[in-house]
C-alpha cells in the first residue's frame, strides 16, 4: 500500500498549472524522486517580490511550504490594517486546491494508516489559517461597504481591484440590503427633504490613523511621518532590515501592500 | 481635517453624547418668535442678553466668525482656575465630575474659541491626559476590578475606554497562562434549555 | 484453548482501526482497568464508547441496544462466568474480548476459539489453561452430532442450568455393540459431571484485570505513572474486598513495586509518608505523580481522620480490641496509653497531630512489648502498599484512593442513575480532579460509620444465630439503611465483618469455620441475600453460596432472579425465602 | 489578536523529539517530517511533537536554551542592560508553557525553569511599561521596540493603540514647537 500512497503524494507535488492561477509549485517528478529529507522544505528559487499579477504569466515556483508562509503573512496583515488590503487570490487559490489535493488523498490512504491523524492536524491548522483570513475580510467589507466599493468603481482599469470576485458580489449585495433596510425602517416615514442617506458624510471610512506595530521586511527611506500640526513641519525617518516599530498606520500604507512591511 | 468634529465615524455614540454638552452663552442679537426657548421671559422672540444653556451642536451648526450670534461663556472646567489645578497634579482630579467627556468636549470646543484660548486649553487637556496615563495602566493591569471601583470613578469617558482595553489585555494573558481556551464549553443555548431537554429524555426511556 | 497467547497482537492491533463497544462492571478494579484502557484507545485513535454494568440483565439490554454500533465488543469484569454466545446470541461476525478477574470461567467460552477471546496475564497463561478442565471430558464430538441420547443424567449431578437440553430420541434396538457404547458412554457422562461440579464448585478470584491491562500498556510502550497507580489500585481494592487474600496481594506488590521503581526512580518518602524532611533535588517538577513503595499501618483512612476513629473502623484492629463491648473501648484506651499518646491527641485529626507523636506512632506500634500483651504479629499491624504525591496535597495511600472510588460508586443518597455514579467515581480516579477525591473521601467515612454502627446493633441484640452449617443475620424490615446496604459490595463488607466480629467475640469452636448469610430486604416483595465464606486468616477468598444458592432454588423452585454476576448475591421473593433457607441448609449439611 | 493565536504561531517551531517507533518519511503540505528512527532525535513542529506526546509516542529533548544555567545568564543581561535584550527564542514564553503543560517530566529542574521563566517575564512587562509611560509623555509618535516578542506586543496592544490613538487626537490642535 505504501508505494500506492506516496505516488499519490506526490501528484500534489506536480500540480498542473491550470489557467487559474499562474503560481504553481510544479516541483517535477524527478526532483521528487530523490528523497531530500529533513525539513528543510526543497529551496525553489523565488524571485524575492512575489507579484502575483496575473497577466504575464511567469513560472516561479513557490514550494507548499512558503506558500503557507505567505497566507500566515498576508493574515496578520489583514487582521491589523484598518483598512481592506489587496486580495491575494493567487495564494489562497493555490492553498485550496493543496487542501482539496490532501483531502482526496486521505480518502484514498487506508483506514488504520497512521499518518492520516497528522495530516488532517495540519489540515486544520492551514483550514483556520484560510477561514480566518476570508473571514476578517469579510468583516471588513460589512464594516465599509460604500467606502470599498466607491473607491472600487473609482479606480483606473489597469490596477487590480482590491475584492475577489465573490467579494465584490457579497459587497455591492450587502450594501443593496443595508440601504433598503434603512429607507424601509426609517427614511420612508421622514419628510422627504430628509430622506436623502447622504453617505459622503455618514459613510463609515477606515480609520487609517489607527496604530499599529510593524516589521520591515528590507531597508526602507524616507518616511513621511507626523505631517500632523498643519504649520507642515514633518518628519522623516528611515528605517532599517528587521526592525520593529509602532507608529501611525498612514505612512506606511503603500509600504505595507508591496510586502516590505508586514503588520504584528 | 474632513470630518473631524465625527472622530470614529458619523454614527460614534461617543462623539454624539460629547456633542451634546450644553454651553451657557448670552445673545447678543434678538431672535424672532424663538421665545419659548427661554422659559423665563413670556415674549415671543428671544430678547438680547438673555442667558440659554444651548447644546454644542447647535451652536457649532450656527455659529461662526462672521455671524457671532452669542456669546460663549465657557464652562467653568475649562477655565484658567481648573488649568492651574490641573497643572498641579492631574492625577486626583476627578475628571468624570468636570463632565464625563472631558476631552472629547475639550476639542470640540477648540473649534468655538479664540485661538489663544484654545491652545491653552489643548496644552492642558495634552498634559494632564500624560500624566494620568501611568495611573490608569497600573490599575487596568489589576484584574479584578472590583476593589478598584474608587479609582475607577475618577475616570472620564476616554480614560474608561483606555482602561477597559488594558483590563482585556491583563485578562487574557492570565486566561491564555491557566490555559482556559482548552476546556470546550457548551454554548449558551445547550445550557440555557438543558432542562428542557432532561424532560425528553426522563420521558424517553 | 482460546487464552490470548500476545495481548498486544491478538487483542490491540486487531481493534486497530475498528470502532469498539465496552461493557464495564461496577467496581473499582473495572474503573482502573477501563481508565488504562481508555488511554490505549487514546493512543491508537480508536472509536469507542463505554456503557457501566451492574448486572446480567443489564448487559443483555445494553448488548441488545447498541449491538449494531460495533462488532468488537470489550467486557471488563463481567460476563466471564456466563455462556455469552448461549445468551446474547450475537451474529457471526462479532468477536468478545474478556477481560475478568472472576474464576471459574464459563467452559464454553474458553472453549469457543473463533467468537470469545479471553485476555489474562502473559507469565500466569500456563496456571490458567491448567484450571480448566480439558477439552475432551466435558465435550464428547459424537455425542454433540449423533442425536440419539438415553436418559437424562440425575437432576443433581447436573450443574449449570444451561446445559443445551438433551433432544429425545426414541431407543435404538438391544445389540451388544451398542450397550457396550452406552456403558462407555454413560461412565464417561458421570466423569464428566464430576468434573465440572469441581470445577464450579468455588468462585474465586485471580490477578486483577487492571493489572492485565496495564501489563498489556507495558508490552506496548505506552505505560506511565498514572497507568501504574490505576492499576495499584485495582490492586487494592481486590484485598479490601477479600478477593484475593494477603500472600497473592504481596506476590503482586512486589511485582508492581519494580514497575514503580522504574517509573519513579527518586528516594523513598520518609517511614511514615507524611513529609519529606529533607526533599531530595529530585529534577522531576512537583506537579508530576510520584508513587513510592510504603509499609503503611493497617488502618483504614489514616490520614483523613483521628487515629481512634481509624481504629474503631478498622475491622482487623476492631476485632482485636474487641471494641463493640465497653471492656474493649477500655482495652483499647489503654493501649493507647501504653503507646505514650495523650487521648486528645488521638481524637485530633491525624494530620494535624503533632509531628513528634506522629512519626514515632509507627515506629511504637510495632515495638516488642505492645505486640505480645496485645498479641498480634508484624504483618497484622503493617500493610505493604504505594503512596503517592501529586503537587502539594497530602499523600495519598492506594487504600483511600481505593475506598474513595468505592464509596463514590456506592453512594445511594442523592438519587444518581448508574452512569452518574459511574462518570463521578471515574473523575475521582484522575488525579487533577481533588474535589472529587475530597468528596469520596468523606462519603467512604460516612459509609463505614454506618456499617460500624450496624455491627454494633447485630452485636447488641446478637442477631447473628448459627442455623445448622451457617450462621445467619437478618436486618431488620424498612430501616432507612437498606437501600445502601443492598448494594453488591457493600453488602458482602457487612456479612464480612459481621462474621468476624461474630467470631471475635464467641468463644465456640464449632462455629469457627461457618460461612455467613446476610439477608436485606429490598423492597416489600423481594430481599437481598448475600453469602460469605467462613473467615480463615490465611485463604479466605474461595466461595460456596454460587453452588447452593443454585441447587437449593431448583429444589424449592422459589423465585429467585440471579442478576449478579457474582454468583454469591441472589434477590428473592420474600415468600419462598424461609423455604429457601431450609432447602439450604439441606444442601449444606 | 487573542494570546491562542500567537501560541497558534509558535506551534510552528520546529523541536527536537526522540521518537520510540520506526516510520518513513512523510510529506506533510508544510514540508517534510523526517524519517522516524526510534531513539534517533529529529525536528518536528511543535504541534506535531505535542501531539505525539500525548500518544506516547516520543519524549521531547528539551531546547537547548530551557536550561537553568541559560536562563538565570539570560535573566542578568536582562536586568543589566536599559533596552530589551535579544531573547534566545521569538516564543520563549509560549514554547515553555506548551511544554511544562504537556510534558513536564522531560524538562529537567521543571520547576526552577518555571519560576525563571515567569521572573524573566515578569522583569520585561515592567521594563515594557516603564518604556510605554516614557514614549507616552515623549513628543514623538512613533518607536523603536525591537527584541520584543509577539507575545509582550500582545499583553500591551490594546492599551497602547488605543492611548495612542487619542493622544494624537488631541496633539492634533496643538502645534509642537509651543511645548
Amino acid at each position: 500500500m505504501d508505494n500506492e500512497y506516496s505516488n499519490v503524494i506526490s501528484s500534489i507535488r506536480s500540480i498542473n498549472t491550470d489557467e487559474s492561477s499562474s503560481l504553481s509549485s510544479n516541483t517535477n517528478e524527478e526532483e521528487y524522486n530523490h528523497h531530500t529529507n529533513g525539513t528543510e522544505a526543497y529551496s525553489t528559487h523565488t524571485n524575492g517580490h512575489d507579484n502575483f499579477d496575473e497577466d504575464e504569466d511567469d513560472e516561479e515556483e513557490i514550494t507548499p511550504a512558503e506558500l503557507i508562509e505567505k497566507l500566515q503573512q498576508s493574515w496578520l496583515n489583514e487582521k491589523f490594517s484598518p483598512e481592506l488590503l489587496e486580495h491575494k487570490t493567487a495564494v489562497v487559490e493555490c492553498i485550496i486546491e493543496q487542501i482539496k489535493h490532501m483531502e482526496n488523498n486521505i480518502r484514498s490512504a487506508k483506514k488504520g494508516d497512521f499518518r492520516i491523524a497528522i495530516h488532517k492536524l495540519e489540515l486544520d491548522r492551514i483550514k483556520f489559517l484560510l477561514y480566518s483570513y476570508l473571514r476578517i475580510r469579510i468583516k471588513k467589507i460589512e464594516q465599509f461597504a460604500s467606502s470599498i466599493l466607491e473607491e472600487d468603481n473609482r479606480r483606473p482599469s489597469n490596477i487590480r481591484s482590491k475584492l475577489s470576485a465573490e467579494e465584490y458580489a457579497y459587497a455591492s449585495e450587502y450594501l443593496k440590503n443595508v440601504r433598503a433596510h434603512l429607507t424601509a425602517s426609517v427614511l420612508e416615514h421622514l419628510p422627504s427633504n430628509l430622506q436623502d442617506l447622504n453617505e459622503a458624510v455618514t459613510m463609515p471610512r477606515p480609520d487609517l490613523d489607527k496604530f499599529v506595530f510593524l516589521r520591515t521586511m528590507d531597508n526602507i527611506k524616507g518616511i513621511l511621518i507626523d505631517d500632523m500640526t498643519n504649520d507642515g513641519r514633518n518628519e522623516i525617518i528611515d528605517m532599517d532590515k528587521g526592525d520593529l516599530y509602532i507608529m501611525r498606520y498612514n505612512p506606511i500604507k503603500s509600504y505595507v501592500n508591496s510586502g516590505e512591511v508586514q503588520l504584528i | 481635517m474632513q470630518s473631524d468634529c465625527y472622530k470614529n465615524g458619523y454614527f460614534n455614540i461617543q462623539d454624539i453624547m460629547a456633542s451634546q454638552e450644553r454651553i451657557s452663552c448670552k445673545f447678543e442679537i434678538e431672535i424672532p418668535n424663538m421665545g419659548f426657548l427661554d422659559s423665563s421671559s413670556h415674549d415671543s422672540n428671544l430678547k438680547v442678553g438673555s442667558k440659554l444653556d444651548l447644546p454644542y451642536w447647535l451652536i457649532k451648526a450656527i455659529y461662526n466668525e462672521k455671524f457671532k450670534f452669542v456669546n460663549i461663556d465657557l464652562p467653568k472646567w475649562y477655565k484658567k482656575f481648573y488649568h492651574d489645578i490641573l497643572e498641579a497634579d492631574a492625577c486626583v482630579v476627578d475628571l468624570r465630575k468636570m463632565g464625563p467627556y472631558y476631552y472629547d468636549f475639550g476639542v470640540l470646543l477648540l473649534n468655538l474659541v479664540e485661538t489663544d484660548i484654545g491652545l491653552n486649553i489643548a496644552k492642558t487637556l495634552l498634559s494632564c491626559f500624560r500624566s494620568r496615563f501611568r495611573r490608569i495602566m497600573d490599575l487596568s493591569a489589576q484584574t479584578d476590578h472590583r476593589d478598584l471601583y474608587r479609582a475607577i470613578s475618577k475616570l472620564d469617558y476616554t480614560e474608561t475606554e483606555m482602561y477597559k482595553a488594558g483590563q482585556l489585555d491583563a485578562n487574557g494573558f492570565i486566561r491564555w497562562q491557566r490555559r482556559e481556551f482548552c476546556k470546550l464549553l457548551p454554548s449558551i443555548i445547550v445550557t440555557a434549555n438543558k432542562n428542557k431537554r432532561k424532560r425528553t429524555d426522563s420521558n424517553g426511556d | 484453548m482460546v487464552f490470548i497467547k500476545d495481548a498486544k497482537k491478538e487483542f490491540l492491533d486487531q481493534i486497530i482501526n475498528k470502532r469498539v463497544l465496552v461493557f464495564v462492571h461496577l467496581d473499582v478494579d473495572a474503573l482502573c482497568s477501563w481508565k488504562i484502557l481508555q488511554h490505549l484507545l487514546h493512543c491508537e485513535h480508536i472509536l469507542y464508547s463505554v456503557i457501566p454494568i451492574n448486572s446480567k440483565q443489564a448487559l443483555e439490554d445494553a448488548y441488545n441496544q447498541h449491538k449494531q454500533v460495533a462488532n468488537n465488543i470489550i467486557l471488563i469484569n463481567c460476563g466471564a462466568t456466563l455462556d455469552l454466545v448461549e445468551i446474547l446470541q450475537p451474529p457471526e461476525e462479532t468477536i468478545f474480548y474478556l477481560i475478568d478477574s472472576l474464576r471459574p470461567l464459563e467452559v464454553r467460552n474458553v472453549y469457543n476459539g473463533i467468537q470469545i477471546k479471553i485476555i489474562v496475564l502473559q507469565n500466569e497463561l500456563g496456571i490458567e489453561q491448567k484450571l480448566v478442565p480439558e477439552y475432551e471430558d466435558i465435550f464428547d464430538e459424537e455425542e454433540e452430532n449423533d442425536e440419539e441420547n438415553e436418559e437424562e443424567e440425575d437432576g443433581d449431578e447436573n450443574l449449570d442450568e444451561e446445559e443445551p437440553e438433551r433432544n429425545r430420541s426414541k431407543r435404538k434396538r438391544f445389540d451388544p455393540e451398542y450397550l457396550e457404547k452406552m456403558h462407555a458412554k454413560r461412565e464417561w457422562e458421570s466423569k464428566r459431571s464430576k468434573i465440572l461440579f469441581e470445577y464450579y464448585k468455588y468462585t474465586y478470584h485471580r490477578c486483577s484485570s487492571s493489572l492485565v491491562l496495564f501489563d498489556l500498556a507495558w508490552k506496548s510502550a505506552k505505560d506511565n505513572n498514572d497507568l501504574l497507580w490505576w492499576s495499584i489500585i485495582g490492586l487494592t481494592e481486590q484485598l479490601i474486598n477479600c478477593k484475593i487474600d494477603r500472600d497473592i496481594y504481596t506476590r503482586y506488590v512486589v511485582e508492581l513495586n519494580s514497575h514503580v521503581l522504574r517509573h519513579n526512580h527518586r528516594p523513598a518518602v520518609n517511614a511514615l509518608g507524611t513529609s519529606n524532611t529533607n526533599p531530595a533535588p529530585d529534577d522531576v517538577s512537583i506537579n508530576c505523580l510520584k508513587i513510592s513503595h510504603l509499609d503503611d499501618l493497617n488502618m483504614v483512612l489514616l490520614r483523613h481522620w483521628s487515629i481512634l476513629e481509624s481504629i474503631y473502623h478498622s475491622i482487623d484492629l476492631a476485632c482485636l480490641f474487641k471494641m463493640w463491648t465497653n471492656k474493649g473501648k477500655k482495652k483499647l484506651n489503654e493501649f493507647l496509653a501504653d503507646l505514650g499518646l495523650p487521648l486528645n491527641e488521638c481524637k485530633q485529626k491525624f494530620a494535624y497531630m503533632d509531628s513528634s507523636f506522629k512519626n514515632d506512632f509507627k515506629m511504637l506500634v510495632a515495638s516488642e512489648n505492645i505486640k505480645e500483651k496485645y498479641r498480634y504479629d508484624e504483618n497484622f499491624i503493617y500493610l505493604s502498599t504505594f503512596i503517592a504525591s501529586f503537587g502539594y496535597t497530602n499523600k495519598l495511600t492506594a487504600f483511600d484512593m481505593a475506598y474513595a472510588v468505592e464509596a463514590l460508586m456506592e453512594n445511594v443518597d442523592g438519587e444518581k442513575n448508574l452512569s452518574d455514579k459511574f462518570i463521578e467515581a471515574l473523575n475521582c480516579l484522575n488525579r487533577e480532579n481533588l474535589k472529587a477525591l475530597e468528596c469520596g473521601i468523606e462519603t467512604a467515612k460516612n459509609h463505614l460509620k454506618k456499617i460500624y454502627q450496624q455491627i454494633q446493633n447485630f452485636i447488641d441484640m446478637n442477631q447473628i444465630v448459627a442455623s445448622g452449617p451457617f450462621l445467619q443475620v437478618f436486618l431488620e424490615e424498612g430501616s432507612n439503611e437498606n437501600p445502601f446496604f443492598s448494594q453488591i459490595f457493600t453488602s458482602k463488607k457487612l456479612a464480612r465483618f459481621a462474621l468476624q466480629s461474630y467470631l471475635a467475640l464467641t468463644k465456640g469452636k464449632k462455629v469457627r469455620n461457618m460461612p455467613l448469610i446476610v439477608c436485606i430486604p429490598l423492597n416489600e416483595s423481594n430481599t437481598l441475600i448475600a453469602g460469605v465464606p467462613p473467615y480463615r486468616a490465611t485463604n479466605n477468598t474461595e466461595n460456596c453460596f454460587g453452588l447452593a444458592f443454585d441447587e437449593a432454588a431448583e429444589k424449592t423452585k422459589s423465585r429467585v432472579n440471579f442478576s449478579y454476576f457474582d454468583t454469591s448475591i441472589i434477590e428473592i421473593n420474600n415468600e419462598d425465602k424461609s423455604k429457601f433457607l431450609d432447602a439450604l441448609v439441606a444442601v449444606m449439611q | 489578536m487573542d494570546n491562542e493565536e500567537v501560541e497558534f504561531i509558535a506551534e510552528n517551531e520546529l523541536i527536537t523529539i526522540i521518537p520510540n517507533f520506526q516510520y518513513k518519511t512523510f510529506y506533510l503540505i508544510g514540508g517534510d517530517i523526517g524519517p522516524f528512527e526510534p531513539s534517533v532525535p529529529t525536528q518536528v513542529p511543535l504541534w506535531l511533537a505535542v501531539h505525539f506526546r500525548q500518544r506516547q509516542k516520543c519524549r521531547i529533548e528539551c531546547p537547548s536554551w530551557i536550561s537553568v544555567e541559560k536562563l538565570e545568564e539570560i535573566m542578568n543581561n536582562e536586568k543589566s542592560s536599559e533596552l530589551f535584550t535579544q531573547m534566545p527564542n521569538a516564543h520563549y514564553m509560549e514554547i515553555t508553557n506548551v511544554l511544562l503543560n504537556c510534558a513536564p517530566q522531560d524538562i529537567p529542574r521543571a520547576d526552577e525553569v518555571k519560576t525563571l521563566i515567569k521572573d524573566i517575564w515578569d522583569l520585561r512587562i515592567a521594563k515594557l511599561r516603564s518604556s510605554m509611560n516614557e514614549f507616552i509623555k515623549s513628543e514623538s509618535l512613533h518607536a523603536k521596540v525591537n527584541n520584543l516578542t509577539l507575545l509582550e506586543i500582545n499583553t500591551v496592544r490594546n492599551l497602547l493603540t488605543k492611548t495612542l490613538k487619542e493622544l494624537h487626537n488631541l496633539k492634533q490642535h496643538v502645534p509642537v514647537t509651543d511645548e
